[in-house]
């Protein structure tokens, strides 16, 4: 059920090369990728894929100097971010877009306290330019306070070093979601959390994400967080996507080969422990293959796919995929 | 972007470059290629940043001309026990490239002889005071807050307190005045400064998460001090190594002006420069040129040292 | 709170190491060559003055006796009187000290600023000109001894470029502050004499600057490698995804956890300020304490090296602690002992 | 953030509190004691400002460096002074008379001296002046050892000194003997080692002073400068253009000394820049340069106890090696020549021999007639120079003898000592190096101060003579010339000591300072201008007979 609701962030064909020790490694290999007002988009795929890359490339936070951008574009509301100069990069980073990153420890500076940081952000944004300090200092309390944690006051004064890892997490979330934003990105929030924890930080997202009516792009490697959490989910494999529908439609029914695969190492409750996985892993960056960069371990391999990159069809209500023999349904 | 459009467009053309003639995968085979190919990506990481091969030219240049000193330079007999008071103080010309010293003794041959000196010097004392400071400072850092730390803090205190000056003044007076005991003097003042160094960035690091880790997995304490906080302090040592060799050789100048270190007429940098030091600003020469040597010597060491402190550290090429 | 407890600890800390700097210094400047009544007399005088100088002062009691009547004599504050003034040493110190202290205390103040602003242009520039211009500084402020620098500047603002004085405390024809601190600029602005203070803070500059360049430039180099190894870490990116400017980024959530490795360097050059002061003072005619330890150590003036250096001591050990202070404060990692 | 803040602030006031401590521990400073103002445009009227290497105190009783010599002769006066070419003027005394026996002088004080605290000055103060020095024990006192049997006031006007034996120099040793106020120093008495005299006022006269000379001391600062202002009740005369103000400041840097020249905040220099730097100073406008000999002579002194140099041949042929025409020429361009063993300077000091002059060949005749000639020439025994690493020229010196005696095969080594080393090891034979340059300035005008200074044994093991000299036969022909009154007579024994020293090489009297001031051309001093200069320290600087004229 894609809403018609304008799109909201539209990656084109994005290709993405690091500069390395003996060449250049081409991690992403045309994303295409949209999102919509309001809509929760999921990005599913093993580690290594390209999600994180592809995201900060929105931000465009990737570290100087290191990598380049021969083909695609970032459209968002219509503007090409790559093509953006600082002052106006400045302008959607503070207003626009929020990012949670995956590592809580690493997110925060160690030598500032929780406060400082989160003030720093609130001066920064849109709503907090105009406010007084006092201002300010409640918003971030409210802030606090709208991811569960108790007594705001306390945690203001308190440096990284003294909180837990869902605590830290917990405030990441708080400084994304403090100001009012149309996108938010999560890179797997809940990874470095424990279960329990991690169920209440996707929970606090969702109902936040739902109040605030923001877009949001949900970056995960376990299916069952993105059936959750999101409208449409996109299959990446290095450095591609190879399948994107909506969520109910994806579950019904997957085409491409590595979906299936996918599907199929899920761990089943009722089953008897871990199904087969997909042969073989990730092919090397640095010398691709040449077509379709799941053939070496797709089943299904033909000379076809060997030569040439499948395309990202619409086989019917919003199912796309990437596939040159799909099975008729 | 922080980065300028122009200077993204250089990257790109570049990256597409080196795409179109692309190498062919070579499939590494034997244990010796894959040492070669060690020593390559370790080359390419020495090499990837311009300044330290000159640094490496310089350090190898300022060897070769210390061991053939006889050979190259223009007047070798002015190293040892000779004075030409007629031409004395010149100003660099034809025949004297870099002019003569208040002993009418060509500078530029001085300066070539004084690099066996001054290499020696440095060498022996950071060979000597580096691994001694670093290695307390390792040790005091780890054991934080505990009696260890503190008595090597406190001694390490102690000794850099004291002016160099009076230190060497009292080496002076109970030992014979060569240029090994002089060395000596300057190792009892140098290693306090690299326990200090140390012990700032061990107590820092201990309480990072690989480090408490280790400690989970076992590790025994000598493993957690040389494996995972030695690594840390590479950089900093580095840095303050290459810069040292500089000090060391001026402190040299110090030593000589209470009647250690080199004995006259061997030529040392430090002296030379303390002495044409009086002759400012008409004899310019005098104090100068050697000043230079001495910031070319540093120069070679510490671009070679942050080549080499690239090389070691993972650094900023993470995505390998 | 643990600050007071640390604070409490290293100050009992300092009180032995100032005891064992002192019996290094006993010990060093007994063993110094040279007998002592003849280079405190003269060598000219007569063998009967030298011998109840010997007796005067203890030179026949065993070292451990004299140890004890001097470490007594400095706890009352009596240094003895020096050989070469034939004043007490402490009314010398109480002349010469301020004098020092002001150059070393203006020296510091342009090491930590000027060291910082450079070393974070150069890692806002990395590999560029102005990161080439800061790393050759950084050669020249190591290779160029103290004395040569002061040589060069004093000639240039002396002969070339006359817009600052250079020579002596104050200009001809201005009486010096009442002394209360010592310190001829504080002292002025006590007095309201603000043509005195002015000419005061003119004279401090250049000597300062010598004597700054050395260390100044060594930091510098510091910050720059530890802001550029923080770059990359993945809260600066963070903080850069909330659209905080870039500049703000770099001169402060940079720069701060730089600092940390910098500090105790930093501290270490401040403390050999005071040491290597004497050629700075000699050329830029400032009567500072550090010339008159050096004219004792040389002519083997006892009392005089033995308060001079202790005073040395005191400030390295000070200087340490604030240095201590300052990274606790920096790093909470440190202060709280990693309580997760 | 507070908590931050907090915790900064309350460093901060540590350290102000201490440093505040630390610079009040001393008690106050005196009021007066601020040092004075620093430099550029001149002060209003005649002043003169000298840079010098100051020595300790300008306290007359313990002091004899050149610094303090040059500010003592124009703070204190002296029964009698001696004049530029040596010649002995009456200072206080108005006259005196010298008993038959030549053991008893009398002098008379002039009527009307004054001391700069307007008191006048008596015999008495004369007297306390004599037993102050001889109780303090430092600086001149040993000129004074063993000849003065006593000094005593007969009434307010009239000293009486006897002798313990005739002894001529006595006139020129007076000078030495500076006259302070008893009443002013016996008020500034601070506890010390003299029994009921205290600290015999050392310590009030290393700051203030207590003379009568031309100039009272207005202000002084340890290590930085001394003001000295004109004196209107002086007993004696002005030059009518003599400085109403004089500056002596301490310090010799080399760029230091130049800057003040440019920027006229200096009107003489001190001695001890470097040729090339007086060559520099001379080009300035409105500077000149001028040498003149001062009596202090530059020795090549040598242990005659310690082999090889025990053997006069070793000795005769380093005499031989040094090019003594290239040393006052390229070495020291401005140094003078000498021919005898004190320097020509001195009265009573032309020599009938000839010192041997610079000759490779004979050296190497010495050398291989001298019983160390195997040893020393396959380079086992070698010849160690040392010098002093505060006086940097020495060193031109020794490398000179360490190269021309590479050229006939004799291995010299030349090592650098410090100056309190040097003291240490001439205290003992064993420790005295085989040679070593040394630089020595006579006591008074006449050959016999250096002859005694150099040659006889109440100087051995001090850094004046490392030659150990054990003869008791020259003591006592020394002991006898300084005795004999009649001057043809002294002056004959004095050539004879001469010619047995030069004979038997007792050190190498290498060359004659020449020293060299630079000097504002608007300033006139007397030794340029009458073309002779005193050889007693200090003399040449009596700044009441100096003129500074309109710019």
């Amino acid at each position: 059920m894609s809403n018609e609701k304008t799109p909201i962030l539209e990656i084109k064909n994005l290709k993405l090369w690091f500069k390395v020790y003996k060449g250049y490694s081409k991690v992403l290999d045309g994303v295409n990728i949209t999102v919509h007002q309001g809509e929760k988009v999921g990005i599913v795929g093993e580690a290594g894929c390209g999600k994180t890359t592809t995201v900060k490339s929105i931000l465009g936070i990737l570290p100087e100097g290191q990598y380049v951008i021969p083909e695609g574009e970032i459209l968002y509301k219509g503007e090409d971010t790559l093509k953006m100069n600082s002052r106006q990069l400045g302008k959607v980073r503070s207003g626009e877009i929020s990012m949670i990153y995956q590592e809580p420890s690493a997110a925060l500076n160690p030598v500032f306290t929780i406060g400082q940081q989160m003030m720093e952000v609130a001066k920064n944004s849109d709503q907090g330019k105009g406010k007084t300090k006092a201002e300010r200092r409640e918003m971030v309390l409210n802030a606090i306070r709208d991811v569960f944690i108790p007594d705001p006051e306390r945690i203001f004064d308190y440096y990284p070093v003294q909180l837990s890892g869902g605590m830290k997490q917990r405030i990441c979330i708080a400084m994304a979601i403090m100001t009012q934003r149309d996108l938010m990105i999560a890179d797997e929030p809940g990874t470095a959390l424990d279960v329990t924890i991690q169920d209440q930080v996707h929970k606090t997202l969702d109902r936040l994400v739902e109040e605030r009516d923001m877009a949001l792009i949900m970056i995960t490697h376990s299916l069952g967080v993105a059936r959750e959490l999101t409208d449409s989910i996109n299959v990446m494999y290095a450095g591609t996507v190879v399948e994107a529908a909506p969520t109910a439609e994806l579950f019904r029914k997957q085409l491409h080969p590595y979906t299936i695969g996918l599907m199929e190492a899920v761990p089943r409750l009722a089953g008897g422990g871990i199904q087969a996985g997909i042969y073989g892993s990730i092919p090397d960056y640095l010398y691709p293959p040449k077509g379709c960069r799941f053939a070496p371990r797709c089943p299904r391999a033909t000379e076809q796919c060997l030569e040439n990159k499948p395309e990202l069809v619409d086989v019917g209500n919003g199912h796309k995929v990437a596939c040159f023999n799909i099975e008729e349904v | 972007m922080a980065v300028s459009a122009r200077k993204r467009e250089k990257e790109l053309k570049k990256a597409l470059a080196y795409e179109a003639h692309r190498p062919e995968e070579r499939s590494i085979g034997s244990f010796k290629e894959m040492r070669k190919e060690n020593l390559k990506r370790a080359w390419y990481r020495f090499s990837h940043n311009k300044l330290s091969v000159i640094g490496l030219i310089i350090v190898v240049i300022v060897v070769l001309a210390a061991i053939f000193a006889g050979k190259i330079t223009p007047y070798p007999e002015h190293a040892g026990a000779f004075t030409d008071f007629a031409n004395s103080t010149k100003a660099p010309c034809g025949q004297y490239l870099l002019g003569t010293d208040n002993m009418g003794r060509d500078i530029l041959t001085r300066i070539v002889f004084s690099f066996r000196g001054a290499l020696k010097m440095a060498i022996l004392v950071l060979v000597i005071s580096v691994p001694v400071g670093t290695f307390l400072g390792l040790l005091a850092g780890f054991m934080n807050r505990t009696w260890v730390d503190t008595v090597i803090m406190r001694i390490s205190d102690i000794f850099l307190s004291v002016p160099a000056l009076l230190l060497a003044l009292a080496v002076a007076s109970i030992l014979k005045p060569n240029l090994t005991n002089s060395m000596l003097a300057i190792t009892i003042m140098w290693w306090p400064w690299y326990t200090r160094i140390v012990y700032g960035v061990a107590t820092s690091c201990k309480n990072e998460y690989y480090v408490v880790s280790a400690q989970l997995l076992g590790a025994s304490k000598a493993h957690i001090i040389f494996k995972e906080i030695l690594p840390n302090c590479l950089s900093p040592i580095l840095t303050k190594m290459s810069l040292d060799v500089g000090w060391v050789i001026l402190m040299g100048a110090t030593l000589s002006y209470v009647g250690m270190g080199e004995q006259p007429p061997i030529p040392s940098l430090g002296q030379m420069v303390s002495d044409g030091a009086r002759y400012m600003p008409d004899q310019w020469w005098m104090t100068i040129f050697p000043c230079l040597a001495i910031i070319i010597i540093i120069m070679g060491f510490n671009f070679m040292g942050d080549g080499i402190g690239d090389m070691l550290s993972k650094g900023d090429s993470k995505y390998e | 709170m643990n600050f007071k407890k640390y604070l409490l600890k290293r100050l009992l800390l300092a009180v032995v190491v100032m005891i064992g700097l002192s019996i290094v210094i006993f010990v060093i400047s007994r063993i110094m060559p040279g007998d002592v009544a003849t280079m405190a007399l003269g060598s000219t005088a007569t063998e009967e003055a030298k011998e109840n100088y010997r007796i005067a002062n203890h030179l026949y009691d065993p070292m451990l006796l004299q140890y004890f009547y001097w470490i007594g004599g400095v706890l009352r504050g009596d240094f003895g009187t020096s050989t070469s003034t034939d004043r007490p040493v402490a009314m010398d110190v109480a002349e010469f000290l301020p004098a020092t202290l002001e150059l070393v205390v203006m020296a510091a103040i342009i090491l930590v600023i000027l060291s910082i602003v450079l070393g974070v242009l150069a890692a806002k520039y990395r590999n560029t000109i102005v990161d080439a211009i800061v790393r050759v500084l950084s050669y020249i402020g190591v290779a160029m001894p103290s004395f040569v620098i002061a040589t060069l500047l004093l000639l240039f603002f002396g002969h070339v470029w006359k817009i600052i004085p250079v020579l002596g405390r104050l200009s001809y024809g201005l009486t010096a502050p009442a002394t209360v601190t010592g310190f001829y600029t504080i002292d002025a602005l006590i007095a309201g004499d603000i043509k005195v203070f002015f000419n005061a803070f003119l004279h401090l500059l250049v000597p300062a600057f010598a004597l700054a360049l050395g260390g100044l430039c060594q930091e510098a180099r510091i910050i720059r490698n530890s802001m550029v190894e923080n770059g990359s870490k993945d809260y600066l990116s963070a903080m850069r995804g909330y659209g905080v400017p870039e500049g703000k980024i770099l001169r402060k959530y940079q720069l701060k956890p730089s600092l940390i490795p910098a500090v105790s360097c930093m501290g270490m050059d401040i403390a050999s300020l005071m040491g290597n002061a004497f050629l700075v003072e000699t050329i830029f005619n400032w009567p500072g304490i550090s010339r008159y330890g050096l004219s004792s150590m040389l002519g083997k003036d006892l009392n005089a090296i033995a308060a001079v250096l202790l005073i040395f001591g005191l400030i390295f050990v000070i200087v340490n602690i604030i240095v201590d202070l300052i990274v606790a404060g920096l790093d909470p990692r440190i202060r709280l002992g990693g309580a997760k | 953030m507070k908590k931050m803040f907090k915790r900064v602030v309350t460093v901060a006031l540590a350290v102000m509190v201490l440093a505040l401590a630390m610079a009040g521990c001393g008690g106050t400073t005196t009021d007066t004691n601020t040092p004075p103002a620093g430099n550029n445009a001149a002060p209003a009227g005649k002043v003169i400002r000298m840079t010098t290497a100051f020595g300790d105190t300008f306290d007359p009783a313990s002091s004899m460096d050149s610094a303090s010599c040059e500010v003592i002769v124009n703070l204190y006066d002296s029964l009698v002074y001696p004049d530029l070419d040596g010649t002995i003027l009456n200072g206080v005394a108005a006259d005196y008379t010298i008993s038959e026996d030549g053991l008893v002088y009398t002098f008379t004080l002039k009527d009307g001296v004054k001391f700069h605290d307007g008191s006048d000055m008596t015999a008495q103060d004369v007297a306390f002046s004599y037993k102050r020095m001889m109780t303090i024990g430092q600086g001149y006192t040993y000129l004074f050892q063993g000849h003065i049997e006593s000094v005593e006031a007969a009434d307010d006007k009239t000293v009486v000194i006897t002798l313990t034996e005739t002894f001529a120099p006595i006139l020129n040793i007076l000078c030495r003997l500076y006259i302070v106020n008893e009443d002013v120093v016996m008020a500034n008495t601070a506890d010390g080692d003299y029994g009921e005299f205290g600290d015999y006022g050392t310590a009030y006269l290393t700051t203030n002073d207590a003379g009568s000379g031309a100039y009272y001391c207005e202000k002084y600062t340890i290590n930085d400068r001394i003001v000295m202002k004109k004196f209107d009740q002086y007993h004696g005369t002005f030059h009518e253009n003599a400085p109403e103000t004089v500056e002596i400041i301490n310090g010799t840097e080399a760029a230091t000394v130049r800057t003040m020249m440019a920027n006229n905040e200096l009107e003489i220099s001190d001695q001890w820049q470097t040729y090339e730097a007086y060559k520099a100073l001379g080009e300035l406008e409105g500077v000149e340069t001028v040498t003149y000999g001062a009596g202090q002579m530059v020795y090549l002194m040598m242990n005659t106890r310690v082999a090889p140099m025990d053997d006069v041949h070793v000795r005769k042929a380093i005499a031989y090696l040094i090019d003594y025409e290239q040393v006052y020429t390229t070495l020291f361009p401005g140094y003078l020549p000498t021919n005898n063993y004190v320097g020509a300077r001195l009265a009573g000091s032309d020599v009938s021999t000839e010192k041997i002059g610079y000759n490779m060949d004979k050296a190497l005749e010495e050398i291989k007639a001298s019983k160390y000639a195997d040893a020393l020439l396959n380079g086992e025994m070698a010849i160690n120079v040392a010098w002093v690493s505060e006086v940097p020229d020495e060193e031109k010196l020794a490398l000179l003898i360490q190269a021309s005696a590479s050229q006939i095969g004799l291995k010299v080594e030349v090592n650098k000592v410090a100056w309190a080393t040097q003291v240490q090891n001439t205290a003992s034979m064993e420790t005295t190096p085989h040679c070593n340059v040394c630089y020595v300035s006579p006591d008074y005008g006449e050959a016999g101060s250096l002859i005694y200074q150099r040659l006889s044994m109440d100087t051995t093991g001090t850094w004046q003579q490392t030659e150990w000299l054990e003869s008791e036969e020259l003591n006592a022909k020394i002991s006898k010339a300084l005795a004999t009154l009649d001057t043809e007579e002294r002056y004959a024994l004095y050539d004879e000591i001469q010619c047995e020293a030069l004979d038997n090489v007792y050190g190498i009297p290498v060359t004659e300072q020449g020293e060299v001031r630079a000097y504002a051309d608007h300033v006139v001093i007397p030794a340029v201008e009458r073309g002779e200069a005193s050889t007693t320290l200090g003399y040449n600087f009596l700044f009441k007979d100096f003129q500074v004229l309109d710019k």
